[in-house]
């Protein structure tokens, strides 16, 4: 066991940190913040990815040939620690893109898939969103019903998709589809790749309880997809989709949401220490200070939870059910942190916007928070997988 | 000894619930503080603020507890806290109004014809009324209140504020000179919360509640507040749980509806518990502070924190239940968990309150002087 | 709703607290307590029921006729009340003989029977035990395996129980025993009450984790029991466990409880005002203060639950899946609060018996308490009745 | 950056968790204080107190890290505290004894010849190192110890106390004169807890710790005691996790293995995510104390606040899932529980640790002039 870093690695932070402190707006996260508006901000982010790319940081553990750096999981993990330390802005096209479409392809694309692509994930000239997802199949995903039937050369697809996030802004999508009705649900299913311009999909926001409208409902109607956009085998997509949520619920994915919450507890930390009731600090109330200790901990578990799975696969293990683990642990731990934000805000939490302690961004995340344990796969499920694949109890 | 409810308060509690649900804005999904506008008027004209109000003054002379179950219908049905409030000032002027204040105002609160709003909250203050800046002095009160409910409609204003180093409570003309009221916005917009400002309002003696003790009068108006709190929370929690279990009698996953998987059913059952807890704690401050029993501050405490805690955990698990649905706007829990959110922070949150209850525990436990004991 | 009491009850409740003051020794629960040895206990709590009766205060609501006073369910909250306050011993016989046996044989039994078994139950010349459990009918109570035969006018009985609380103690078990292994298991099932003395019977005590031995394993051997001992209908015993166990979980059995868990907690209270730490003293550490207000709620609670339940059945109301609710949450209440107290006694919780603070009754309490989420039927099995009976939930 | 072991410290945990295996005694359900009395003998004969001892002193010359699987097997084994007592003194010496010390104690230590037990606690005391009332004043030391693990067995005492109103640490001989040791009940007895009385003994300059800053030897005492209880509550809570789903895996009810059930298989799951959760944070306070990384007295604070909490859990969750058998005497869960409640009061509980992690993250944040910010 060794948190010390290499020469190498020192070096890359160096680069990374220095690059940062050029390529963010003079007073980032302090006086200059992400726009407001849902639309604004999509463009504002996807502009941030550009400059990373431009900049030679946009997915830097893939391989060269398909315009990554070939990072090691190292240099991944420090790329996370130094984008929390800037508190850069999320991407646009990072969970589905790269994480989802990206490592997907790398693992079960053809050749002619991975390059016509993959740089363009990397580049994010073209973002994408995921179509697994039914009303009818949510936590039973296997159940999905949306069709694909081959004619000639090309899948007519029909049926509709939910909670499909930030399809508004996306150029492709990656869709499990039924392509055997017939057979044992699991084995009738495919894994397509779908132009988002293709005529027959219709979109519709989905308003969230936040008010924020991150995920919609997509409709496919004769929608013709050419046959070569299919990953893997006919028939053989439930394997790949299982691939797809494995890096979903992974570490890169983990230590993400570990840098914004890291970023939210300090500003939590800092807005309580300034702020005054009843003659004294919130910040030295014991009651509140407790709450706070515990949610300190859990971050900084997260973090080192993602590390010890990277560290797992470093040395040679398979990524596993360790990733629902993590993503059972910092979506409840998530929920805990802002309900303790709330609490410590005390008598004027009910106040929102400008008005609001901080200008309401714990109000705004308590809310966002509600879904993490609910969406890529819900609790249930990851207990369920635990349970069954990790600790080898009966089904 | 009866800790059950008769017909008379069922049937009011179920007349509010029936009457709230006639109007289909009030549980919406979009946050629009005026979808209720006429649901102050419906609830005045089936006679709920009457209930309060003594037969000599025009109305039906019942008490707090008669109204437990409507205000949970109150709650279930997410009426606007504007109405509690009216509720909580009507029992504050026949208990500890004058004869003045008890002849000229409560047969038009009876008639629903004086809507009053409480202000309480203060910049850079806790829940404490002993510790507000707000202050009269000379017949002036200067002050700022926030998050009040139902300001801008109101006709009276109910103002927790001080005089002479302490708390008093002032009942004033909403449209007095010197006072400004400003719509703020809120997790709960619905909620329909208000900033008050007053500037040098002026207040005469006969304006004030509570004669020789009006710190008496706050106590009871904290009190019954928090009681009427806990029980609209107990609706929320009771709606709430009725509505995962119908749901996960009909949401098929797996081949067979969620309600039968024990990481759902289990989850109701607890539900289900905390349910029956809460409404032990509400149902018993309702009767204690209709009866000014001795416990009723306790009591009263212990409905306001543990309620505030199981409308949390309900509506966190409803949502939870309800999958991806749960989250989606239109389906509207979130009006659910909204309400629930700043009603818990109204008039002291479990912090708060957990601390009176060890407080008054230990004073009728131990003897002062026994407190000063010391282990070898 | 009226929690204010008649002429009459507080009549009763006056006549019961001067009662209570002459026939407890000076001095206790101040200065005089019960045995620490186990088998003096259980003398101690035998004589102090014989006391009771004697006084005419022993199963006060049961019929006259079968030598109690009809007292109302109220005058029965009121004596729990009353035997808080004076923190009475608890009885040996209450839980099976009076609450378990008593009511099952009033609701269930022949008038032979009740003539023959209640006068002996209420005077507590007969001591009560139950076999219902087996090492594998648990949770699972209708899988009981022990076997009666019917044989001319007797029942041959063979087979285990287990769980079986004061077995060393009973002169009478009530057994749940399967008399038709071909028939479905629920019903195969028939009701037995067995004498202790019967040759054949074997006891052997099982050590708690508090290292008490209140539970026994039971062997039956060809045992054999007059058939005049069935309660109801050859394979119905079933149905009539069921009503045993509703009441095992009642209100009655809630409201002894809680007249403990109070005891307890005031008795903490007192001692954390007394206990010095760090110059202070412990009570006044706020952050123990807000555990200590949960458990002080959750007691209060605990006394609410049961006078709601109890006020149901005064108004007209069957006993039904609230008293799954009732016992769901005083268990794990009751568990809260141990823990809460051995965090209140802080670095020296871990001390034991007499170098403890309060003797160690809180380290001792928070053992036991470890077995209320299990015995009387587990949380689980609790969770499974309120989802199905109540909330009607799919099995 | 691996946040792995390698081969040989997954070995040294494997040889101890062996090597207590080996002593059914350790994990038998009798509170039998001598059960253990060879295991210390074994551990010395496998090297384990050579390991942190400097290759220059005659042993191993590992770092506290490499010791972090091998502790969590001795939690796990139940084996005494006094074993990890030994182990946080010889840190001690290492790295805050004087050349006497290294020199004439480690080689012993190395070799099984000297046992060490540490004495903290006192009546009317907390953890803090600060506030103990034992002193020592002109060369005589004074106070009573409580809760020692293993004072009777040891040749020596490490003592926190306090000297010139500065907490420091005096390293005597366990039988110098005015030591008296007697043994104290607990609620496990196997911990083996004695109350050592020190009346005027007498303490030489030679005989301190930490040179001209023997605050910070406490400091590290506490912070490495701190995470080796961690590590102990670690391994109680696998072994606890592993035993539960075995027992989940066979223990049939309603015709089929009770682990089938979503009530049990969640919970097993959470348990499961409460260890990784758990480890995550006493592995990293491992290395942190081992490198004397700046944040390490954070690091350890959150391992021992953290672990108490996992190891509460689940042992509680343990005897649930066990039902009936889970709280018989004979089935031995309650070893695990009891151990596991004396390790969590040990050197500091959850609420003790939670300020100072707290504090340290503040300091670490905001620079103190900020702290002084109002806002309007």
């Amino acid at each position: 066991m060794d948190f010390s870093y290499s020469p190498a690695e020192t070096e890359f932070r160096t680069a990374l940190r220095s690059w940062l402190a050029d390529a963010l707006p003079t007073g980032w996260g302090e006086t200059v913040f992400e726009p407001k508006d849902e639309d604004e901000r999509a463009r504002f982010r996807l502009d941030w990815e550009r400059k990373l790319h431009a900049g030679g940081w946009s997915g830097i553990n893939w391989p060269r040939a398909y315009g990554g750096r070939g990072a090691t999981l190292v240099e991944r993990a420090i790329f996370a620690e130094e984008m929390a330390r800037a508190r850069a802005p999320e991407g646009l096209n990072i969970i589905v893109g790269h994480n989802l479409v990206g490592t997907t392809l790398l693992r079960h694309g053809t050749e002619a898939q991975k390059q016509r692509f993959l740089p363009k994930i990397i580049s994010s000239e073209e973002v994408w969103c995921q179509g697994f997802s039914e009303p009818n199949a949510g936590s039973d995903l296997a159940s999905v019903r949306t069709r694909a039937e081959r004619r000639g050369d090309k899948f007519i697809v029909n049926g509709q998709k939910i909670w499909t996030s930030f399809a508004q802004y996306a150029d492709w999508c990656i869709a499990l589809v039924r392509t055997d009705p017939e057979v044992r649900k699991h084995a009738g299913l495919s894994f397509l790749l779908i132009n988002m311009k293709t005529p027959g999909i219709t979109i519709r926001p989905l308003r969230q309880i936040s008010g924020e409208s991150e995920f919609n409902e997509m409709f496919f109607d004769d929608v013709q997809v050419p046959a070569e956009n299919i990953v893997g085998e006919v028939n053989g997509g439930w394997a790949i989709a299982m691939t797809t949520l494995a890096f979903e619920r992974g570490p890169e994915d983990a230590l993400g949401r570990q840098m914004r919450f890291k970023q939210e507890l300090d500003e939590l930390l800092t807005t309580l220490a300034s702020l005054k009731r009843d003659g004294g600090h919130v910040i030295d109330d014991p009651i509140i200070r407790q709450k706070l200790a515990k949610s300190i901990t859990e971050v900084e578990i997260m973090r080192l939870n993602a590390l010890r799975s990277i560290s797992r696969y470093l040395n040679g293990e398979d990524r596993g059910p360790d990733v629902s683990l993590m993503k059972l642990f910092w979506s409840h731990a998530a929920q805990r942190l802002y309900d303790t934000a709330l609490e410590a805000l005390g008598p004027l939490a009910p106040l929102w916007g400008s008005a609001a302690t901080a200008g309401g961004r714990f109000q705004l995340s308590w809310l966002q928070s509600k879904a993490f344990t609910i969406y890529s796969g819900s609790s249930e499920i990851q207990r369920n997988i635990i349970g069954e694949r990790m600790l080898g109890l009966p089904r | 000894m009866n800790f059950g409810f008769d017909g008379t308060q069922r049937s009011l509690g179920d007349t509010v619930a029936r009457l709230l649900q006639s109007v289909p804005a009030l549980t919406a999904p979009d946050l629009d503080p005026r979808q209720s506008d006429r649901v102050y008027e419906m609830l005045a004209e089936c006679g709920l603020f009457a209930l309060l109000v003594p037969e000599s003054c025009g109305g039906t002379g019942l008490s707090l507890v008669d109204t437990a179950l409507a205000v949970e219908s109150l709650g279930g049905g997410l009426a606007p806290p504007a109405v509690i409030a009216t509720l909580a000032a009507t029992d504050a002027i026949v208990r500890h109004g004058h004869e003045g204040q008890r002849r000229e105002l409560l047969p038009k609160i009876a008639s629903g014809e004086l809507r009053v709003a409480i202000a309480l909250l203060e910049p850079g203050c806790g829940y404490d009324p002993h510790t507000m800046k707000s202050t009269i002095a000379n017949g002036r009160l200067t002050g700022r209140k926030l998050l009040v409910p139902g300001a801008a409609e109101a006709d009276l204003l109910l103002i927790v504020t001080g005089s002479g180093g302490k708390p008093t409570l002032a009942l004033l003309d909403a449209r007095s000179g010197g006072v400004a009221t400003q719509v703020q916005e809120s997790l709960d917009p619905t909620a329909d919360f208000h900033e008050v400002v007053l500037k040098n309002v002026a207040v005469r003696p006969e304006s004030l509640l509570g004669g020789a003790s009006p710190e008496r009068a706050v106590e009871r108006l904290m009190d019954v507040s928090a009681t009427l709190h806990a029980g609209m929370l107990m609706g929320i929690a009771a709606q709430m749980l009725h509505k995962t279990v119908e749901y996960a009698k009909i949401r098929v996953q797996f081949g067979q509806a969620i309600g039968a998987f024990q990481a759902i059913k289990h989850r109701c059952a607890d539900m289900a518990v905390a349910v029956e807890a809460g409404q032990s704690a509400a149902y018993y401050a309702f009767w204690a502070i209709a009866e000014d029993s001795s416990d009723s501050p306790r009591a009263a405490a212990m409905a306001k924190s543990y309620c505030g805690e199981v409308a949390r955990m309900v509506c966190n698990e409803a949502i939870q239940v309800h999958g991806g649905m749960g989250f989606t706007w239109e389906l509207g829990l979130h009006r659910y968990l909204r309400r629930a959110k700043v009603l818990e922070h109204a008039f002291g949150e479990g912090a708060w309150h957990n601390e009176r209850i060890v407080a008054a525990t230990l004073a009728a436990l131990i003897p002062e002087t026994n407190r000063q004991w010391e282990v070898a």
